[in-house]
């Protein structure tokens, strides 16, 4: 059993083998750990999205805890639901999660978020997020970054791709002034689990902002989901920081590296030109200058 | 199979572990693990999406009904003792 | 208004009557003219249509007289509660019904019910309603009040005793 | 006890008679008074319960379905825009086979605006597996929610209900109402113990992905229970009866239906004014009836089809229209009646759109048209009652 010590995450599983996502999908890495962190008495809600998808054709659950599903944009409210059943039913110890993709999420069911995180619903909400309507296609969501192909935002003669930055979901949970939000990332399991941890044992509402790489919909291989999560730490696309109580701590700086090195590997960008990369990486430089500034004035 | 509707609950309620859904089948490449070189780092189990990996004295055991190939466990693990080759190659 | 003929109607209701009250089902915001209806009946009351001819009206706001026709509908011999103040004499009132005046405001204002700028009438008035209705005794109106007031108890029951005493007929 | 109230508030107590035990839902004219008295009620501690005030009437629906899941009993009420918004998530309610009991106070949909009554919101409500109950009473509107919860969850129906009332007709006007003793009503309905919910320790996956393989036999079983909830409420209504000494008529109500010439069809608010009209006509020797439809869903096909073979004529009043077809009412009546040994001459009238009053006056008139209508042996129409700008007059 001393060899068993040197896993650096806990080892029981909650996630059976089985479950129907493509290889290589960051989403199932991103349940898997974050049941690790919460354990068994957790109920998970799960609306229209990937993972709506991946347990498997009924009778199939590839989770070892109970799942709701529901429609698309009710996730904030069928969490809000589940808690108040709970309480009035006087069950307690239970952690209520809702499992959400970035369409479900910053898209349709960004007004049942906000519902539930004004009214300090005793929950914890993950949005996956592989940036795009990916159970459907491929199509632009919110959360779709700058400079993205997808199959509404398609490359042509007049050179499309999506020309909106992506929304800001953690400033968004911020201004809610929610106890507790995180970015974490696959790549990292164990900031993501310490995190997961430490939010398990706060009340009120959480969030959780986690990448998911996609390898049908980012045009990548499926062996590199877990080096694409880290290069996206790594330039900084996707920074690991966590708000407590509003303050701002980055929980991983990254290497710094260009972020070609992030962009290259993938499909979804590489009609990019030069100066649409040096426009890019400028955005993703300030947008650090920022959460430094974030975290060094501690708001 | 299809069931009869008087056998059915009242709403799909799903109650059946995945283990049913043999997903090994989708594989297109396959990893095979030199055990010799493996330094019990259990990386590998840490970062496979399917949870196909399960660690026996902390040398990975790859289920392969359910392993659909992605090959992370191949680009991530550090001794390179996982090799991807094609299906039914060998 | 509302308040007005939700107190009639439980009064009528503790009498043994049947009733059904109910406002003119407007959005109109705080100060806009309303109307608030109800029924009497000593059997079961099944019709949910608007009352078209009552056989009695009850004004709150004189200002509404030169506005609008406020007998309008009311049956023949049918009876008019205006709140009005003290000493003058309503003019030109259409001959063929009986009215009666009160001055409500300045009794809610004595009694401090509302401001002294807006005094609220609702229960004043439904005082002198017991005394122009033959079929409405006072004290139930007192219990609703009772009943119903959200404040001010004993001052609403008191401006409605007073109102009664105080209402007179008029003749046109 | 015997008191004056609002439909609303009889709405309210009924879902705290039943002890709902979780409420969620979101304002809107004129259905507020029923949420303000409810939140009132959890505040004060009378109503044990949690108050969700959701952000929206799709929010409402929903966090009812996930309490009801996890085996609370809950309750919300709407009105017109917040129903349809809702259209999404109220099949989802009955596909999952949860007794969510919701009071409508039904009203017409924009534009043009109106927060006045019909029953477009209710009627476009058809297909989505709720039970759907008219009221045309205060009272009947707390005694149905108190039987609706009784119908709804048990064992062989389990789909959710829908109990209308008619807006500011019924949701703004006092009406005596008799409260029954909270005793009176725990022994009528039982604490909610459903078959399965979700639960930690139990990891189970509900409302999963069903391929064509499967999907119609869920689908077959939802149809079973509506099918059940048809004999069920006229059982749960007789059970009420013995406890609390009233009914209301069962799916169908027959009002002087016996020997009757023509009847009226309606149902709600106006059903009420049409029984003095019934009477009064009577009195002056018109053999007239009225049918009241309370429940719309389950449709009472069978009470029709015989009430069918004892007439000559059909008025069937529609406060809503089916836009391209006729009223919904009327085609459901003509559809339960189309196989009657001899059909009776039908006529569908709309009327009552966005709070247009319909009274006894009216009534009277459609009567004498459906017997006119008789007598001239026509073949069925449509007819929009009381249109300026149509040649006929009925006031």
């Amino acid at each position: 059993m001393a060899l068993m010590s040197r896993t650096t995450i806990p080892e029981e599983e909650f996630a059976y083998p089985g479950s129907t996502g493509c290889p290589g999908c960051g989403a199932n890495l991103v349940m898997r750990y974050l049941l690790k962190g919460l354990g068994g008495r957790t109920i998970v809600s799960i609306p229209a999205c990937c993972w709506a998808v991946m347990p498997g054709y009924w009778p199939s659950n590839c989770l070892k805890v109970p799942l709701l599903y529901t429609a698309f944009e009710v996730t904030g409210a069928a969490i809000s639901g589940l808690r108040a059943a709970l309480d009035v039913k006087g069950v307690e110890d239970v952690t209520v999660v809702g499992f959400a993709g970035d369409g479900g999420t910053v898209d349709i069911g960004l007004q049942a978020l906000s519902g539930a995180a004004e009214r300090r619903t005793d929950a914890i909400y993950v949005m996956y997020d592989n940036e795009a309507y990916m159970n459907t296609g491929i199509q632009r969501s919110g959360s779709t970054p700058w400079g993205a192909w997808t199959t509404t935002t398609p490359v042509g003669n007049s050179h499309g791709y999506k020309h909106e930055s992506k929304k800001d979901i953690m400033a968004i949970m911020q201004a809610h002034k929610i106890p507790y939000a995180a970015t974490v990332s696959p790549a990292f399991p164990e900031d993501f689990i310490k995190k997961v941890e430490k939010a398990k044992n706060i009340k009120g509402f959480r969030f959780f902002h986690a990448l998911s790489p996609c390898p049908p919909g980012w045009r990548t291989n499926p062996s590199l989901s877990i080096e694409v999560a880290r290069l996206a730490v790594d330039t900084r696309i996707f920074p690991l920081y966590e708000i407590e109580d509003g303050k701002v701590r980055i929980t991983r700086k990254g290497k710094g590296l260009p972020i070609i090195d992030y962009i290259k590997v993938q499909g979804r960008f590489q009609h990019l030109t030069e100066p649409e990369i040096e426009e890019m990486q400028k955005a993703v430089d300030d947008a650090w200058i920022l959460l430094l500034l974030k975290e060094s004035s501690g708001t | 199979m299809t069931k009869s509707y008087q056998e059915l609950p009242l709403t799909p309620i799903s109650d059946t572990p995945s283990t049913i859904n043999l997903t090994g089948f989708w594989r297109v490449m396959k990893p095979v693990v030199d055990i010799s070189k493996c330094k019990k780092c259990t990386i590998c189990w840490k970062f496979c999406p399917d949870a196909a990996i399960t660690l026996v004295d902390g040398v990975p055991m790859i289920d392969l009904r359910y392993c659909k190939g992605c090959g992370i466990c191949s680009v991530e693990c550090p001794s390179k003792c996982i090799v991807m080759i094609k299906e039914g190659s060998e | 208004m509302v308040v007005a003929s939700e107190l009639l109607a439980r009064a009528a209701f503790k009498m043994g009557f049947e009733v059904s009250s109910f406002p003119f089902f407007g959005v109109e915001r705080r100060g806009a003219p309303v109307t608030a209806y109800a029924r009497l009946d000593i059997k079961p009351i099944r019709i949910k249509s608007s009352i078209y001819a009552p056989d009695y009206i009850v004004v709150l706001d004189n200002s509404l007289l030169k506005v609008i026709d406020v007998l309008e509908g009311l049956k023949p011999g049918g009876s008019v509660l205006i709140n009005y103040p003290n000493g003058k004499k309503p003019e030109g009132l259409a001959p063929g019904f009986k009215y009666y005046v009160l001055d409500a405001t300045s009794i809610a204002a004595a009694h401090g019910i509302g401001s002294q700028t807006a005094p609220i009438v609702n229960t004043a008035i439904m005082g002198g309603f017991a005394r122009m209705c033959p079929s409405i005794a006072l004290d139930p109106i007192l219990e609703s009040i009772r009943d119903l007031a959200p404040a001010k108890e004993e001052e609403n029951v008191a401006a409605a005793r007073e109102a009664y005493g105080r209402t007179t007929e008029a003749v046109p | 006890m015997r008191t004056v109230m609002t439909g609303n508030y009889a709405s309210a107590y009924g879902a705290k008679l039943c002890r709902a035990e979780v409420i969620a839902a979101y304002p809107i004219t004129p259905q507020t008074s029923i949420v303000e008295k409810l939140a009132e009620f959890v505040a004060t501690g009378e109503l044990k319960a949690k108050f969700i005030p959701v952000e929206s009437e799709h929010s409402a629906m929903a966090a009812c379905i996930a309490a009801q899941t996890a085996g609370a009993r809950t309750y919300t009420a709407t009105s017109s825009h917040g129903l349809t918004l809702m259209h999404e998530v109220l099949m989802w309610a009955s596909g999952a086979r949860l007794p969510i009991v919701m009071t409508n106070v039904s009203r017409a949909m924009a534009p043009p605006w109106s927060v006045w009554v019909d029953h477009m919101d209710s009627v476009a409500q058809r297909d989505t597996g709720w039970l759907q109950f008219f009221c045309a009473s205060n009272q009947e509107v707390l005694d149905t929610i108190i039987m609706a919860y009784k119908v709804c969850e048990s064992r062989g129906v389990m789909l959710p209900a829908m109990v209308i009332e008619d807006a500011f007709i019924q949701s703004h006007t006092s009406e005596p109402v008799d409260v029954p003793d909270q005793e009176l009503v725990d022994s009528f309905l039982p604490t909610y113990a459903p078959e399965y919910k979700i639960e930690v320790g139990k990891p189970m996956g509900f409302g999963s992905l069903v391929k064509p393989d499967q999907y119609m036999e869920f689908r077959y079983k939802a149809m079973l229970g509506i099918k059940e909830a048809h004999d069920r409420f006229l059982r749960v209504e007789q059970e009420f009866k013995h406890i609390f000494g009233r009914e209301h008529g069962g799916l169908l109500e027959e009002y002087r239906c016996e020997n009757a010439e023509v009847v009226l069809v309606a149902a709600g608010s106006v059903a009420a004014t049409a029984k003095d009209v019934v009477d009064s006509m009577r009195d002056k020797g018109t053999r007239v009836g009225l049918a009241r439809i309370r429940a719309f869903r389950p449709f009472p096909y069978d009470e029709f089809k015989s009430l069918g073979s004892k007439v000559d004529g059909v008025a069937v009043l529609d406060r809503s229209y089916t836009f391209g077809a006729t009223g919904a009412m009327f085609t459901e009546v003509k559809a339960a009646m189309g196989s009657c040994q001899k059909r009776p001459a039908m006529k569908n009238y709309i009327a009552g759109l966005g709070g247009r009053d319909i009274t006894p006056k009216v009534l009277e008139k459609v009567f004498e048209d459906i017997l006119m209508h008789c007598k001239r042996g026509e073949e069925s129409e449509v007819e929009w009652v009381d249109v300026a700008g149509l040649p006929r007059r009925w006031h």
